[in-house]
């Protein structure tokens, strides 16, 4: 048998597949149609300290082999979720991950702290990237300094593996990747989406009614790819690999780039089922490939020579 | 509700840009209720990339039990969606959300349909008459005689028929909720035991709505709403409600077409 | 009849669709699929000061929806261009506008230079945004500075009508957009491609020689979208929107967006004669809407009301 | 050399993974060289996004001319492609490249074909005998038995054949280049009129290449690389080739293998 555990700086997860936060509602919403007990990880949707209206429709827009979203963390807020969704979800046998934000850096302590009251949960994710709010989120993951500091908040306030998330928006995103390193992050995830837009032009009209929104889903892959494979070189803390993972080759792609683990997020949108098949395709590759475990293939790349020599 | 594989046995054009699609697959435990819907994958690839939402219909043909469903080609996915041919697979999710709901001691239904709005509520239409709910008033509206659906079907039952087409070619010539709204003003009901049932554009349902409420008669409206995943975790299909609860400070909230609804009260929806 | 005209600064287009550099070969290779006189434009492969032999293969990859490439700027020399193509190009009744590039600042303006003395080239299009070589191209469009500098000393060099072509790279594309105006551009085109990567799981190898390459097609169309919004927005000479276009519709979406005019790239592999059918298209939708031309369209964008308060 | 619109009459597996798609269209004027290509437009949509190469070969049936093609499914693009059912519409580009050029005076032809590669070869085949070149000798290879296409055609052909599979499932037991090496070592040939084309996987053309050299034998190969344009525009299917003119100061250089192949003479690609 081949070893799928993997482990996200603190948190050893049974294989590398993560459900993304926003993509997987609560958990509970899917376990009609897939076993939560398969999944290495889910990461819930974004929480804040209040519940949060989200943004007015229309929401989303599919685009060609993406979409955009402008959900605007619409959420039941940290109370509600740990009332009413913790307890159920708890009676899975799948690492929970508490994707959180706030429009403050007050409120991510809040909540970060909130969480680290209560059993059964084992990781936080910091989102520092969400397109789509107007203040907090995305403002904090552009800029290295303010990543650092956020942070480092957090992690006085948490001890729970602290995973961030970064946004592919950030003017350098190894240099953000290495000052949440410094300042206490377990792993690093990336990437959220990227800033889009689209228009109607019947109307003439943006078809988001936030006139932008997120863009996800296989589309971003190979740029997501190409930030995963620089963060993982910049960093020596786990990297968390994600952007339109749809397959096992695509997760494995991410793998062999340098990332401990994957999150699969759109991709659940097409297929509920997906993340077991991809489970089950990573499997079989290392069984083809006759591997041990993950862990031989994390960072695998082979460097041409000629690129070698050049960079 | 489950994913499922299915195979398409016919896909042909019944009025203009409007298909009618066979499904066949393990559809014998699959209840659908009018007004539920299914999410279908089409094709094979990443384009379209989402599923589309379309009501589905059980049909029994020598073959077993089918799935039929009517779409109308209005955009990327569905034209693609038009193209396919016999024998292809496709991925099915469902049934999904929540249909309409006959509220017992329920005598008469006023049915208004907008365009493609019709295909749910043909099924709510059966399911009516089979509750030996006779009394049923269908205004029918769309922009031609050429896509008037299942018109012949209705014209022989024993439902009364009332169309109208945007541009005159059969019925009164304008909007049905004209038709509708004409319709209260001349024929008082026994408002208790009727319940107005509707589905079409988002214009025409709110229309509807207002009529309906002046009238104070019971209406539910089916809503439409782009939709990602269908099982209610993308919150992208969101529509904005009447908040009933008092824990919330808003005096408003977003409900999910796909779980929440898509059929709604339609004094819960805060148009 | 609509009047399809277009003006990008300097230079009259008859209708706001050209072709983008390094999709349409030196323009030749289409002749016999299309009606050359029927584009608005077109912009011919980069061109440097001696031919340039281009990265190793492989140097394509497709992707969802998109492609990477890695061509690196294979080209025959500005010399042999206009000895062996612009004799024959000239024959045909549109706009020729000839993309440069070069390793040092003095190469771009002997380049341009060496245009300006030919007759029948009605534009340069200057490449600071190719992320397939090493030195040159994409580190003069990251940085607006050096952006700047550069579009200033082939300002100086020749008297044709001169449009930057900026890269989503930079990290801030706006600010790059503003100082290339403030140093004498005529007019702004973007983007070119994303920076990108592919790997090949069987071998654990990149799919291109060059590790990453350029993304291009349909895939990056919202991003595409938004960053030309953005530009057009921040500066007052006409805008070139691109990337991704395939189709009536997406041109349509740019121009409403802001853009004066619009290159088709990638879609031209997918449909050598798609151009063409974006012009037809423009028309149609001008007849439909009972426009006058595509003047009245440019930067129509209705936006929502409760997002121009916020704004 | 157009972009025309085809349909697709039929596509089935003919070998484990390895379909027959024959399409028709306005081939009447549409003249193919052997080792010449097409470029597939797969589907409506964007997935795949880019066109296809194939060697396509023109065959007379009863509704007149239509165009065959023989696919592997190895990837994406090609498995999209072998769902498609008949009657889609499809859009192909083509004829395209320079196909393989028989010598005046040619009176001998070894073949070397390699899985697919097969494909264009037989086209050449067809020709080779059309112009009274009887003199063929035919190795070809394949992973397994199942695998070698035209095997029953070509045994009731005049030529010779030589067999190799990767599994020993049928002939030679190994890989064909030992079979045609073993073949020229042991018979002799009048070289100056024989001429040598092979098409197949990348390291096979090599091994080719260099036995033929080695026996001063003209040898031709079909290459295959990436393709997005297929029409010399793009230089994304470049290969390097040795650089005969003087003018540039590299020793090398990089052909296109759409235009100024796929077929080059082995002498002039740098391996
Ligand atoms: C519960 C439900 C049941 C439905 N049942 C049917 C049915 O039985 N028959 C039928 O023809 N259609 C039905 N629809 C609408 C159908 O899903 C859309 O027409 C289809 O998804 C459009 O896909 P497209 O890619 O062609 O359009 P796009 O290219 O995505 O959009 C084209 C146009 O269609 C509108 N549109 C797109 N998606 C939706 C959507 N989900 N709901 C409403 N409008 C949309 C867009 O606003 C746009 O104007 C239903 C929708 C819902 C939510
Ligand atoms: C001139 C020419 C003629 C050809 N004729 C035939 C033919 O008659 N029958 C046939 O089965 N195939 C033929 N091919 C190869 C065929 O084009 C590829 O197998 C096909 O494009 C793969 O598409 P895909 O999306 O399934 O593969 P991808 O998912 O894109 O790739 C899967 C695998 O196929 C390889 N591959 C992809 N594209 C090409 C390509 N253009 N050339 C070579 N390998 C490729 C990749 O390296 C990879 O290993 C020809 C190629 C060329 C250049
Ligand atoms: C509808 C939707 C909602 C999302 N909500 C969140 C969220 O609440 N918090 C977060 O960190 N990321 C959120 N994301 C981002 C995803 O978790 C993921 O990072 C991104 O979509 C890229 O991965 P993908 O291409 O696999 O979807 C959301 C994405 C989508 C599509
Ligand atoms: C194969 C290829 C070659 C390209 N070569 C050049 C080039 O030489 N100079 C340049 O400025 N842009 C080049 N580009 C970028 C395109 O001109 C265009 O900006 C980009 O592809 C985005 O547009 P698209 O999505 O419509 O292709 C190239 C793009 C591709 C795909
Ligand atoms: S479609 Fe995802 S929540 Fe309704
Ligand atoms: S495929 Fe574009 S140049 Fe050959």
């Amino acid at each position: 048998m081949v070893n799928l555990s993997t482990n996200t700086g603190g948190l050893t997860l049974k294989n590398p597949v993560i459900a993304a936060s926003g993509t997987f509602g609560y958990g509970l919403e899917y376990c009609q149609y897939m076993d939560l007990n398969r999944l290495g990880g889910l990461i819930v949707k974004g929480l804040s300290l209040n519940p949060h209206l989200g943004n007015p429709p229309p929401r989303i827009i599919e685009t060609t082999g993406g979409m955009l979203n402008s959900i605007g963390l619409q959420n039941i807020g940290v109370d509600a979720f740990i009332k009413e969704k913790l307890p159920l979800l708890r009676q899975y046998d799948v690492a929970i991950i508490v994707n959180i934000f706030g429009q403050t850096v007050e409120e991510y302590v809040k909540v970060a702290r909130r969480l680290s009251e209560v059993e059964g949960i084992n990781g936080v994710e910091i989102n520092i990237s969400c397109p789509n709010i107007k203040a907090g989120g995305i403002m904090f993951g552009k800029d290295p300094q303010q990543a650092g500091f956020l942070t480092k908040r957090v992690r006085e306030a948490t001890p729970l593996p602290l995973m961030v998330k970064l946004t592919p928006e950030a003017r350098n995103i190894s240099e953000v990747a290495q000052r949440v390193e410094d300042s206490g992050a377990d792993s690093i995830s990336l990437v959220n989406t990227f800033l889009g837009m689209a228009i109607d032009v019947e109307t003439s009209k943006p078809l988001l009614a936030t006139i932008t929104g997120g863009l996800s889903g296989p589309a971003i892959k190979p740029i997501a790819l190409r930030m995963v494979w620089e963060v993982a070189q910049a960093v020596s803390i786990p990297v968390v690999g994600s952007g339109g993972i749809a397959s096992a080759r695509d997760a494995l792609e991410f793998i062999i780039a340098g990332a401990q683990a994957v999150q699969v997020g759109t991709a659940n949108f097409i297929n509920p089922a997906i993340s077991v098949e991809i489970i089950e395709g990573i499997g079989k590759y290392l069984q083809d490939k006759k591997l041990k475990g993950i862990k031989q293939l994390v960072g695998s790349l082979k460097i041409p020579a000629h690129e070698k020599t050049s960079h | 509700m489950r994913n499922i594989h299915v195979k398409v046995v016919s896909n042909q054009e019944t009025a203009p840009l409007c298909f009618r699609m066979v499904l066949s697959g393990p559809f014998e435990n699959f209840y659908l209720q009018p007004g539920q819907f299914i999410m279908l994958r089409i094709g094979n690839g990443y384009d379209p990339l989402l599923r589309r939402p379309f009501a589905a219909y059980k049909v029994k043909t020598l073959k077993g039990i089918s799935l039929e469903i009517f779409y109308a080609v209005v955009g990327h996915g569905t034209r693609i969606m038009s193209r396919i041919r016999p024998d292809a697979e496709l991925e099915l999710l469902g049934p999904l959300g929540n249909g309409f709901r006959i509220p017992d001691r329920t005598t008469g239904a006023l049915i208004v349909a907008g365009g493609m709005g019709i295909v749910p509520l043909r099924a709510l239409i059966y399911k009516l008459l089979d509750t030996q709910i006779h009394s049923i008033h269908l205004f029918m509206g769309s922009k031609s005689a050429s896509h008037l659906l299942f018109h012949k079907e209705f014209q022989d039952n024993e439902i009364l028929l009332h169309v109208s087409t945007e541009d005159g070619s059969n019925g009164h010539h304008g909007l049905i909720t004209e038709l509708f709204s004409h319709f209260l003003e001349n024929h008082p009901l026994k408002k208790d035991n009727n319940v107005c049932f509707t589905c079409g554009p988002s214009s025409m349902l709110q229309t509807v709505a207002s009529i309906a409420s002046r009238y104070r008669l019971p209406c539910q409206v089916s809503l439409e709403s782009r939709m990602a995943c269908g099982i209610g975790a993308c919150l992208g299909c969101a529509v904005k409600l009447r908040n009933h609860s008092c824990s919330s400070s808003s005096p408003e909230n977003y409900g999910r077409v796909c779980i929440d609804g898509p059929v709604f009260d339609a004094r819960e929806v805060e148009w």
